[in-house]
């Protein structure tokens, strides 16, 4: 594909070196059985960081990730065989779920589109009413999931890899198939960089936002879904913390936060490399109490090796 | 009317908001609006409103800052730390501290040109990592004879009022100084709304932001102080969940994210807007369930009623 | 003179903005396979004209006729799918889509298969498109990497495409195409305009009047948003163009040479060995005070980069600068200004104003210190030294408070040199210091220039038009794939010929 | 425009107007209320549930406070109860952090309020130093219990190997109480269990999954057992165990008692949990409040035993969860002390 350029490189080598020191410290981490669990604890964050990288590529934010996460992972708990509701539907919830999502993000970007208000700030509203939702219609207790065909969604395998990694493959697939060779990618790439100028050239720049959130929506209501899959229940706590490691992805991998800049496959390393930062904290028996120092700093080290400075006329 | 007016009367909005939403919690309950009350709330607001002070200016640049919350923390924990062994230098410790961390973020900013996202964030991670450290991974306490020595000016009160209100109203009236009387403050919305023009024009670009980003970090490590004082104690995790509250009422307050327009004062309103949506919920009795669902929809109409359209081309 | 069955008709168009009546019974017809030009002055109206036309603003009376029907534009979309294509004074190309994106921005529909977009079928379609403007380049790429030049042609190759995709009449608003643009692509394009003159209709709006008149059939002139004059070309001459545009008599002295110095003062700059790789190398030269340098050569001879080193936007790679004898650092734009280099950027939207100031936070943003006091802003002193340039320059402007974007683009432009004036700088570097302004508005630039002059202030000037460079300059350098090929005097009386200046060029 | 203004200033002076009468009249009511950390987990969901329904066998308004992790942001709430009560109020406080108990005791002080604390409590502030308006701190040993329930997992793992352990946010008290007691079992075994990794999850679920996974490449089979500082986290390292199909060979326990982790106890893939009794606490902290405010007893009058004691937690194993399950759970809100184990003992 023609968005695979020399730029996209740079945070695979940081991606690599990475390993490379971690690797050092702890043999075990080049373990085929390491780098299977690497990926399968990358499976969510790659789902959610598709929605993500569209939106940031359009120049806006979405915070709330973590409240569609959780609604729709309480969503995806109550429609299958649980402890809580009488439904019984197996995998049809995840349909169910990923249209929650969706509709979700629509009332993210129809509010952030119609009201004129910043991104930023409907989704984090939207996000607290999210949350709220989702801890509201349990009473504050967990669904419990006793459906072990849908719990196959994360912890079965095919062809040796645990089922969350093909999902989050499938999803890069489309994502990459949107950002290359839609209407709405190319939109996308044309709002983030003139939003002004791809107006006046006849792009319905309201629909496309809209749709992008939507969109968003749809991939956060799917890692919802296999949320409730990995861990085996709903609730409202359950995405606690994915807003930012979302972000950080995005961003590591290179997508810039002003829009135009970046691609889904670059967030896709961008999230390799945050779930090894974390992996090998553990594997390097980083102790606890600087672990988040010592992150921080990789982080710094690694946004400043993967990053083309030449590109970055203005840093914000 | 003419435009000069209507400017003037745009820019009272955010105050209306707060109003209306005063007035509207005092017809459910009138107790509210009784003074002592009101002087309560405001002092309340005042943690938040000191944390989210120093932040308007780099947000005003067009960049963000998402440490404070860990300078903030960071500081407490080293003058709890620090208060039994070295008196009051330990304030000037602390608030030194949360100036170097400003200073950190913006060498990394200027010189590594990261992202302020990412690199606050990541700043954030090591200031934490120096909050467990400084205070042996547990909360502090500070000893009445401590605390009534050299915190009394955070938490006394002087003529009948809070000296929280005080400090605040003289931070707001500091930094409003800096803001529209100094060359600093006119830079510092110039690079918020045409850095390169700023750039071209032989403007030290870097220094402008390497300002706001200190004065950023001390003024969060003011709010620690003051913070640690009003809960006797000194914690890592102190400010926990005040980093997006501190960044809703900047922008509840009519400023900007994208830069180049606000003010101190319109954070303060923004920050009372916040305080009032959440104590009036107390009040008025909502449910605690629905507490964060309306926290939210009112925070999205907040935005929706105080964001001045007419300055920012395109809303991302 | 009214065209039998006009493709597009203006009629008694009015449109108003608070306090002005930007358009004022605009009468104006375009016949079918007719170039008609559009000429006026800054602020008579001609931007706002276009925006009308494509559906920015709404006609307040009158009514817009199109194909015999009153129509109505929503927007420049809505225009183009009717047939009436644009291509903007700024550019509207996304610099992070590629040229085959940009060209059918909005219209993939054309490439869909199975709801996904056939790259390959719509860069064979964008070559085609390409072919028509003859520019040789690969629709794959990313526009962000290609010139100024090149991605003006893309925009003109975005309205052509227009042509043979629609049944109807196709009218194209060019709207300054060639400010930008160097002769040989001039040439090229006013080639293209009259084999399309054959299927199309053509608006062409140009601050350059020789270039209107031998382009098209028939010219309005505008002043004050009002349609003044309105001549066949063959009738019409520059001279009275011009003076119906500023409604006087032109003056003689056009490049004010009456006011061009003979001698000059203490050597102020030396250039010597200066190169950046890639760009230009070994440029030497000295410069001294009230001497203005003309730099010459087509896109991609290293004097646009030239002009930004000096701004200290381009650190240089090699050689040194002194200024007073003293060698300075050019690394960052800063270190250009206090050294006593002012900038006059060619991109006056996105590096010579700050949109979010006043006219006076503008004006004084360089010399900000000489308006501060420990910081604190001299507001008193700030504003009345505003207020002096400001009526100097004849700056319209209600206050000097205003915001800067209020301003038009002539008088922002004398706010950008005004603020190197107030600094004080000892070389301006004016790239392209007319570019995109009417000739009233580059006449007081003009006027400008030779006052620094006057002042002492050494100048190096990059022209809009060789004939402009010719008319200022002391001296001039002309620069041919990053070296120096020719050097010529230029004084007053000795002026050197445009050809031999570009047969040096290329 | 103009209209707005108008009705603003006529609402406000209908409201002042009448803020003085209303005032007067709900002097007479007393209100219940719990102020707690979040109402998205179990724990604290069981303890509002048990206020509540303290709250409606006497027949009096009940509120839910909650912190969010917070604690500017729960003693300003706390602070707005207390003035819109006019200090008519009971409240059972799950303070946010230890030291704020003492800001939330001076308060309720200063306004005639009456406060009950759980769990977090600065070691040096004591109920019998404030009355009457601190009735009580009630607690439960998180050093004995974890080490219980440490003793219950070196059971499962057959008195040796190593263990990996979870804990809470570092500076937690409760976290800090529960590590240490952890420490001390494996202490005590001379050397037969050794602590392999300890690595703190904040609490969270899905960083216990991401951090057993890590310790999964890191020491294999070494894992004999895992040990959670509460059962969200150990739920989180059973399902990373699962996902390698290890659940249910390396025993797993939690501490809080959650119908998920009583449930994984059930199935045997967790070795057991302390189960507290959040109704109990939530309950009966507002009933001994209420008792005190309305005069019920005199609570400065009451030995310290029962104004700072402990209540039962009880370690769930494979063994006793059928009992456990069957048990009568009831209580009398008049028994004040029925369940206590006992005055707290500092460290």
């Amino acid at each position: 594909m023609a968005s695979i350029n020399l730029r996209a490189l740079a945070p695979i080598g940081v991606f690599f070196l990475l390993c490379f020191v971690i690797a050092v410290f702890s043999p075990n981490f080049l373990s085929v059985s390491n780098a299977i669990r690497i990926l399968n604890a990358s499976a969510i964050p790659v789902v959610l960081v598709m929605g993500a990288t569209f939106v940031i590529l359009m120049g806006s934010i979405d915070l709330s990730v973590e409240g569609i996460v959780a609604l729709c992972a309480v969503v995806t708990a109550s429609l299958v065989l649980n402890d809580t509701t009488g439904a019984n539907l197996g995998l049809w919830a995840v349909p169910f779920a990923v249209l929650a999502g969706g509709l979700i993000g629509a009332v993210n970007g129809a509010t952030h589109v119609y009201l004129k208000v910043p991104s930023f700030m409907v989704t984090l509203g939207i996000g607290f009413v999210c949350l709220g939702i989702a801890t509201a219609a349990l009473g504050g207790f967990p669904v419990r999931i006793s459906d072990r065909g849908f719990r196959a969604l994360t912890l079965g395998r095919s062809l040796g890899l645990p089922n969350g990694i093909w999902v989050a493959a499938a999803s890069v697939f489309v994502a990459l198939i949107i950002q290359e060779r839609t209407r709405l990618g190319r939109y996308v790439y044309a709002i983030g960089t003139d939003e002004i100028t791809a107006r006046q050239s006849g792009v319905p720049v309201e629909r496309t936002r809209v749709l992008v959130f939507v969109l968003a929506g749809l991939f956060s209501g799917l890692a919802g879904a296999m949320a409730a899959a990995q861990l085996g229940q709903g609730h409202a706590l359950i995405a606690s913390g994915r807003l930012f490691t979302t972000i950080t992805a995005v961003v590591v991998g290179g997508t810039a936060l002003s829009g135009g800049v970046g691609s889904v496959l670059n967030s896709v390393v961008g999230v390799l490399i945050v779930v090894v930062l974390t992996n090998g904290m553990v594997l390097m028996g980083v102790p606890p109490f600087v672990q988040q120092g010592v992150q921080g700093f990789l982080i710094i080290v690694a946004v400043s090796l993967a990053l083309d400075r030449r590109q970055l006329e203005v840093v914000k | 009317m003419t435009e000069k007016q209507k400017e003037l009367l745009r820019n009272l909005v955010p105050i209306f908001t707060l109003l209306i939403l005063v007035f509207g919690i005092a017809a459910y309950e009138p107790g509210f609006l009784r003074p002592a009350n009101l002087i309560t709330v405001t002092a309340d607001t005042m943690t938040l409103f000191l944390m989210a002070s120093g932040a308007t200016l780099v947000i005003m640049l067009g960049s963000i800052d998402l440490s404070i919350q860990a300078i903030a923390s960071m500081t407490s924990c080293i003058v709890a730390a620090m208060l039994p062994i070295f008196g009051g230098t330990a304030l000037l410790f602390a608030l030194a501290a949360g100036a170097t961390a400003g200073v950190l973020s913006g060498l990394v900013v200027n010189y590594l040109r990261i992202p302020s996202f990412v690199a606050t964030l990541a700043i954030g991670g090591i200031m934490t990592s120096v909050a467990f450290w400084a205070s042996d991974e547990r909360s502090i306490y500070i000893s009445d004879a401590d605390k009534s020595a050299w915190l009394n000016w955070a938490t006394g009160t002087t003529g009948g009022m809070d000296n929280e209100v005080l400090v605040g109203l003289a931070v707001l009236a500091g930094l409003s100084a800096i803001l529209s009387l100094t060359r600093f403050g006119r830079l510092v919305r110039a690079v918020g709304s045409q850095e390169r023009a700023v750039v071209a024009s032989g403007i030290n670009v870097n220094r402008v932001k390497f300002l706001a980003f200190v004065i950023s970090g001390f003024m969060a490590g003011l709010a620690g102080l003051v913070m640690a004082a009003r809960l006797g104690s000194g914690s890592p995790t102190l400010a926990s969940e005040f980093l997006l509250p501190a960044i809703a009422c900047i922008i509840v307050g009519g400023t900007a994210i994208t830069g180049g327009v606000g003010s101190i004062w319109k954070t303060f309103v923004g920050a009372l807007i916040i305080a009032v949506v959440r104590i009036g919920m107390t009040f008025v009795g909502v449910t605690v369930f629905a507490q964060q669902i309306v926290f939210g929809l009112v925070l999205v109409l907040a935005v929706a009623m105080t964001i001045d359209r007419t300055k920012v081309a395109v809303v991302k | 003179m009214t065209a039998v069955n006009p493709v597009l008709e203006l009629r008694n168009v009015t449109k108003e903005f608070p306090g002005v009546r930007a358009l004022d019974c605009v009468n104006i017809h375009v016949g079918r396979n007719e170039v008609v030009g559009l000429i006026g002055e800054n602020g008579a109206g001609k931007s706002t004209l276009v925006k009308t036309l494509a559906g920015i603003h709404r006609i307040d009376e009158g009514e817009l006729i199109f194909e015999g029907e009153p129509k109505s534009f929503r927007s420049p979309r809505d225009a183009f799918n009717h047939g009436l294509a644009m291509v903007f004074q700024e550019q509207s190309i996304i610099q992070t889509l590629t040229v085959a994106e940009n060209i059918f921005l909005g219209r993939e529909r054309e490439f869909l298969r199975f709801g996904v977009i056939d790259k390959r079928a719509m860069n064979a379609a964008a070559k085609v498109e390409l072919a028509k403007v003859h520019l040789d380049c690969d629709p794959a790429q990313k526009c962000a990497r290609l010139d100024f030049a090149a991605r003006q042609m893309v925009e003109i190759a975005k309205a052509l495409s227009l042509d043979g995709r629609l049944d109807g009449d196709v009218v194209i608003l060019l709207d300054e195409p060639t400010s930008v643009l160097e002769r040989r692509e001039i040439d090229l394009l006013f080639g293209i305009i009259r084999e399309l003159k054959a299927k199309a209709s053509i608006i062409f709006i140009s601050h350059r009047l020789d270039e209107v008149l031998e382009v098209s059939d028939r010219v309005y002139v505008l002043r004050d948003g009002a349609v003044v004059h309105e001549t066949t070309s063959s009738d019409a001459s520059i001279t009275g163009l011009h003076e119906h545009m500023v409604g006087r008599q032109l003056d003689h002295q056009y490049y004010r040479e009456n006011k061009q110095r003979a001698a000059f003062g203490n050597p102020v700059l030396s250039v010597r060995d200066l190169s950046i790789d890639d760009e230009f190398s070994n440029l030497s030269f000295e410069l001294a005070e009230g001497e203005i340098l003309g730099l010459a050569g087509v896109v991609g001879s290293g004097r646009e980069a030239f002009a930004r080193c000096l701004g200290g936007l381009l650190p240089p790679s090699g050689g040194e600068v002194l200024i007073d004898g003293k060698p300075v650092r050019l690394n960052r734009p800063h270190q250009a200004v206090n050294s006593g280099f002012g900038f006059v950027p060619s991109e006056r939207k996105s590096e010579g104003i700050v949109t979010g100031l006043s006219v006076a936070e503008n004006m004084t943003l360089a010399a900000g210190e000489r308006f501060s006091r420990l910081g604190f802003i001299r507001f008193e002193k700030e504003r009345t030294e505003c207020q002096s340039w400001i009526d100097r320059l004849q700056i319209r402007t209600p206050s000097s408070k205003t915001p800067m974007q209020s301003l038009s683009g002539g008088n922002q432009q004398k706010v950008v040199l005004s603020k190197w004036q107030i600094f004080g700088s000892k070389v301006a570097v004016l790239d392209h210091p007319t570019r995109g302004i009417d000739v009233g508005a580059k006449e007081d630039v003009y006027e400008l220039i030779r006052e620094m002059a006057d002042q002492g202030v050494a100048i190096v000037l990059l022209g809009d038009t060789l004939e402009e460079v010719i008319g200022l300059s002391n001296r001039i350098l002309v620069l041919r794939d990053g070296e120096v090929s020719a050097s010529f005097d230029a004084p007053v009386g000795g002026k050197p010929d445009q050809l031999d200046l570009i047969s040096k060029m290329v | 425009m103009g209209k707005l203004i108008r009705n603003t200033v006529m609402v406000s002076v209908a409201a002042m107007l009448s803020t003085g009468i209303n005032s007067a009249t709900f002097a007479d009511d007393l209100t219940l209320a719990i102020s707690m950390r979040s109402l998205s987990n179990p724990y604290h969901a069981t303890f509002a549930r048990g206020g509540e329904e303290f709250a409606k066998s006497v027949g009096l308004p009940f509120e839910v406070l909650v912190t969010e992790g917070n604690s500017e942001k729960g003693l300003a709430d706390i602070r707005a109860l207390i003035s819109r009560t006019n200090g008519n109020v009971c409240i059972n406080v799950d303070p946010n952090d230890s030291p704020d108990a003492a800001t939330i005791v001076d308060e309720a002080k200063a306004a005639g309020a009456y406060v009950v604390t759980q769990w977090n409590k600065p070691d040096d502030l004591h109920p019998w130093d404030h009355d009457p308006n601190y009735v009580a701190h009630m607690s439960f040993s998180g050093v004995g219990t974890s080490k219980e329930i440490t003793n219950a997992l070196i059971d499962a793992m057959g008195g040796e190997g190593g263990i990996v352990a979870i804990g809470g946010i570092l500076s937690n008290v409760p976290a800090i109480e529960r590590k240490l007691g952890m420490e001390m079992a494996v202490a005590d075994t001379g050397g037969k269990v050794e602590i392999l990794d300890f690595q703190p999850a904040d609490w969270n679920e899905t960083k216990a999954f991401e951090i057993m996974q890590a310790w999964l490449t890191r020491y294999g089979d070494d894992i004999k057992g895992v040990w959670a500082a509460n059962d969200s986290m150990g739920i989180g390292a059973l399902e990373a165990l699962r996902q390698e199909g290890k659940a249910g060979s390396v025993p797993v326990v939690g501490i809080d008692g959650t119908e998920a982790a009583l449930s994984a106890v059930e199935a045997g893939e967790m070795a057991g949990t302390v189960a507290w009794d959040p109704t109990w606490t939530g309950g009966m902290g507002l009933s001994l409040c209420h008792a005190a405010a309305t005069g019920a007893i005199d609570i400065a009058a009451e030995p310290h035993a029962h104004r700072e004691f402990y209540g039962t937690g009880i370690v769930v194993t494979p063994a006793n969860i059928a009992e456990f399950r069957s048990r009568d759970a009831s209580f009398d809100y008049n028994d004040y002390w029925a369940k206590s184990t006992g005055q707290i003992q500092y460290q």
